[in-house]
């Protein structure tokens, strides 16, 4: 595959069109296959257009962080598989899977989807850790909202193991798997980048690699309304503040459209 | 006392003594990587993508008469029951090392020189013969690349467990497996091009073992050449692959 | 019950919502470095130091036609109550890349293609807005080294403690807060170069927020202007910073 | 020492001939020096012509893994040392010396030589670590049967420490040391190359080089038969089935030789 | 900053002269700042001439070694922060950093001026650990120095701070300090260098650069009389017998100097 | 209460205050390194082997003028009672970097400009004088290579062991050591190229153990001429070694 002048990206965008012929504010096709893995506890195979991302989280028992001795911990992991791109290599994770790791880690976690509280299973010592890992396989770019999407679909069907106690240690019992992991929520990351004066929503790669600047934004639904929980801007140009606003009102919306995908996979 | 897991005369799965576990192989299902291919032995699950001829980083690496083979063998995270550690291990740099010694003789390296060809095998679901599903998918991938091969390697297991000599072991068989022998066969010139083996047999159950995972190679051999076929006429009248 | 830090019409510290802590900033306090600059929110303190337009090594790392901008953030082991390990961890990897872009625009990197300006940020006392007060001793420190600039880019958080939208939160704020909202701004172009959020707000709250830090922005871009005029007269004349 | 042409060895083996003049099937002098290093449980260096290694056992006191809560614990390491050959580098262990270390493990771990019930001391909570170290000093080729051969004689003469137990923690006392280390059998690693059409016994470095193919076998002697415990396939070419089965047979009879060579060491 | 021909600094030396005009015997002027950093323990910041350094002392409970179970923990580090000199680089610490961290703990360590057997809370479980981090950030030369007397600075002003045992864990309570860190005398770091056959005292930057060999010694005050603690030589030259015994003298002298100014800190 | 070690007027493994345990010490001992030698002190035992002069790698490590000299401080795991981790350490990485210091002198590396000389000291046994070992062992393993050496450098500590000031510290004496001092001597230059102490002394007592450990250094020298006239006339002749 061969990247896309940058040049013709920002020409097309000034005539209002993009590549793919998609409408600024569209998402491309997302298709989530859940319970891909049986290895795991939860998983999701997700593909958003040309990106394709699997989610697996995988459960175990550790100790409780010192000041939150009665709450389950989430640990988030990104993969650049270097089969995913030719630019990906070999070796430790880079800036570009750690900063994928933690904005998908802090939409999770500021969402206060999951509830930690009943994760505890003896206060101070023994608490359930939620290890979700991310496997991305194909980056047509947005692996952000493409990760984050899978995540939530992963722990949302996600089922406990069961566990013994021997003596002082705990130890799980994967072949056993009984009750759903307690979520209150589903927040969702929706991406946007500025293209000149354009914004536009799901960034493909060649429109990832043309734009001047990025923000993601992580909503939820509280019941009541629709909030926002993380943002993060990437891309080495600014952003207007009425660009800023106008993607703020933007993810309330786009956000709705992909929470409706994955409350349809927990359903 | 555990119960014995491969009676009389069926597996615990109902399988027959020379029989694998279902494959599935499709090769074409990835975008980016220039090649590429899942395979699935049962439920282990390895997805291969290939890169290549391309130019060789770091530089001083590449031969002047070749291309160089490089193969990277993951396990993602989640691939196992208890978690993974995600990075390099020991055991996956040696599978790395076998899987390129399994792959390189029917690549036309020659043809490419001052290149590198980058096999990357990644493990979705682990449960047993990791290395011959991976390099399965790998040589799909190879050939969906489009890069010039010489015959296609296959690979599979066979083994010992409770006296019986079987093939693909696999599931519950595994944990109390006593022999377990992965072998990956190159069938135009009929050479074993990956052997390992781990647990204590006869010599004669060892060559009976032996020949049993090259049986199996060949089923597998059929499988695959009957998949490409379908999806990679143009190629194939090119006669390479 | 702990009772709230934040009460009806004042700040645990005695501040309004819409003040910062106090500000301290100094530039050339180092003798090696090109540039170098102090910055302190309050008990927050980091130093920042400028090489280059220098050459690029490894080598292939360079551009051909602009200068790259490298930027380090770390924290010193005794800047936190609990000793922080030395070394990168992945914190400090994502604010040394956010921080980077936060400071690009204004660089006028074409001037100097095939070199790297290579910024160090050392957080010598973390009181929360490191990253804000990182930024902000970036700039000057590259201001300091006479690295062409189009502006000055300046940083500054907000957030909502309980209940209240307050800019710049800190010491026992920071342990409740609800939410908090760092924020970079390129004064003369009116674009934001750093925004990050955590924490649950209404669409109005975040764009409240927002506003707020860039009151904060500015009134530091004052400060930050003024400081740099007493001091750098010679190299204002030449229009650059 | 200049590496001798590849084309020449295949040539002189194409005549029937090896480059110091052993006969194919020809093991080079073995000469085994145990408890040589006074620091460790166990020790041998060993000399197989040029090539030349130090075996170590260090014996320590760890928790036993979940699944083996009743028995022992085996670490095998390699260290190409930098001055055992020009083309060993500083730096973190590679490809080579993880596949030496791990052949060397699974000819000893597989063939259940360490009785490792043996070796708990509270279930659950301690047993023995035997760690294996493998430094090798000389690179002619060959390292995998210098190397198994060295450990596993320094396995068999090595004594185990006296312990003592304060509260809840173990100390080792390395200055008493009693009873050998519990070993009911002797795993014996042998190798072949094939170049050609022959296969070779032992290779030399400048064999190794030039080869097409190599094959580790590890036997033991269980008393009754001789068996086999671990095999290895190696090089970048492929083996016959003829050639694999004829490397079989081979590793059985070397596999006697070499045996009595550990064994004498042991008594 | 250019770094001074070795040739011209050589010729001065044999001369008589230094660059900077001091005498050969004299250090640049020192200032320091004592609990510099609130974050620490203990810290000070440090002015050798040009050269500069901030050492913080942070307190934490940990278990002691299995041969000294009832007494604290000494851990120093250096880091030479890369905005300090445009030689430093990111990552892992190098030589450099590793022998001025290795040669200040000595220092501390030998003089043994921590009274480490009242640094214990639970013998066998619980101790102090008191790590020293030292942080360069200006390098003109003598941050072996530097940063000894920051750190003995930053040691006999530190203040250690209360803990609670909770079951059987200890949690330290970084709010409240009150009692100061047991120190029993105060280790000086003097280095001399020779530069032909000349002798000079805290080198500076290009001094060090065009040097033939240093030598480091630590001296301390036992209330009767001053001792040395620990030597350490560098740079690849040799010293005449002579001229180890001159800088011995010299050590011990210079030593009474720097050793008021951070009497005058703790006072 | 532990007896003392050193009593009146011998010592625990009956040596003279001013003896060094018995020197073992042989060159050429290994077939692929270019020199190597073995030497030990009692039960410390070190071997040590050269490489080069050769190219550098990487490339942008080479001097124009004059050789490098890399050096390369090694524990063998099973060195130490308690097993030591392989790798690099903090301690091996200064003492790599003093046993540098301590042989540069005396390597002619203006003749072999852009390449490198590369000596690696593996421990294999250690009790007490493991740098001292490993020093002179890199020496001899350097005539073996035929490295051009203006002399031969011998090493050698000396201490203070409840208040006797005596040579080679070892086994019982090291454990309540009270001061430990190792040296390298350039005797044609007269020139002290190690030096390094630890623990308590007067000045007095300082300059005592050095020129203890001096003496303790000449014999050793003798010892090395010596083994190296019977081994290496040829080399002698030719006036280098």
């Amino acid at each position: 595959m061969i990247e896309m002048d940058d040049l013709l990206i920002r020409k097309l965008v000034k005539r209002g069109k993009r590549l793919d012929g998609r409408n600024f504010d569209a998402y491309r096709e997302v298709s989530i296959e859940t319970n891909f893995i049986n290895s795991a506890e939860g998983s999701a195979r997700l593909r958003l257009g040309n990106t394709e991302v699997v989610v697996g989280v995988k459960m175990g028992i550790g100790t409780p962080y010192p000041d939150t001795p009665d709450e389950g911990v989430l640990v988030v992991n990104a993969e650049l598989v270097p089969l995913a791109s030719p630019e990906f290599e070999k070796g430790p994770p880079g800036e570009e899977s750690i900063e994928l790791a933690r904005v998908v880690d802090r939409a999770i976690r500021e969402s206060k989807c999951i509830a930690f509280d009943k994760l505890c299973i003896e206060p101070g010592k023994a608490v359930w850790m939620v290890n979700v890992d991310i496997d991305v396989l194909d980056d047509d770019g947005n692996l952000i909202d493409a990760s984050c999407m899978a995540a939530v679909a992963a722990l949302a069907t996600a089922k406990m193991p069961e566990y013994e106690k021997n003596d002082d240690s705990y130890k799980v019992n994967f072949d056993k798997k009984s009750e759903s992991l307690p979520m209150k929520c589903l927040p969702i990351s929706t991406t946007f980048v500025r293209i000149g004066d354009a914004i536009l929503a799901d960034p493909a790669l060649d429109e990832l690699n043309a734009m001047d600047a990025r923000l993601t934004i992580g909503t939820l639904d509280d019941g009541k309304e629709i909030k926002l929980c993380s943002m993060q801007k990437g891309g080495s140009n600014g952003l207007a503040v009425g660009q800023v606003e106008q993607i703020i009102d933007l993810a309330i919306e786009k956000g709705k459209e992909l929470r409706k995908i994955v409350k349809a996979e927990k359903e | 006392m555990k119960e014995s897991k491969v009676k009389d005369e069926k597996r615990v799965d109902g399988r027959d003594f020379d029989e694998t576990r279902p494959i599935e192989a499709k090769a074409g299902i990835l975008h980016r990587a220039q090649g590429s291919a899942m395979f699935k032995f049962g439920s282990t699950m390895a997805i291969a993508g290939v890169f290549g001829p391309r130019k060789v980083f770091p530089k001083h690496k590449e031969k002047a008469e070749r291309a160089i083979l490089r193969t990277d063998y993951r396990m993602a995270p989640f691939s196992t029951k208890e978690r993974s550690r995600p990075g390099p291990s020991r055991r996956s740099t040696e599978i790395s090392f076998v899987t390129r010694n399994a792959i390189l003789p029917v690549i036309v390296t020659e043809d490419f020189p001052k290149t590198s060809i980058d096999v990357v095998v990644e493990v979705l679901q682990a449960d047993a013969s990791t290395r011959c599903c991976g390099i399965n998918a790998a040589v799909l991938a190879l050939a969906d690349a489009g890069v010039p091969m010489r015959d296609l390697v296959v690979s599979c297991s066979a083994g010992k467990v409770n006296g019986k000599i079987i093939l693909d072991i696999a599931g519950e068989e595994d944990t109390e497996g006593e022999v377990d022998m992965p072998v990956a066969w190159y069938p135009k010139r009929k050479e074993i091009t990956l052997l390992q083996m781990d647990g204590i047999v006869t010599p004669g159950e060892a060559k009976e073992i032996l020949h049993l995972a090259l049986k199996g190679c060949e089923r597998i051999y059929k499988d695959m050449q009957e998949s490409l076929r379908s999806k990679y006429t143009i190629e194939e009248s090119k006669g390479d692959v």
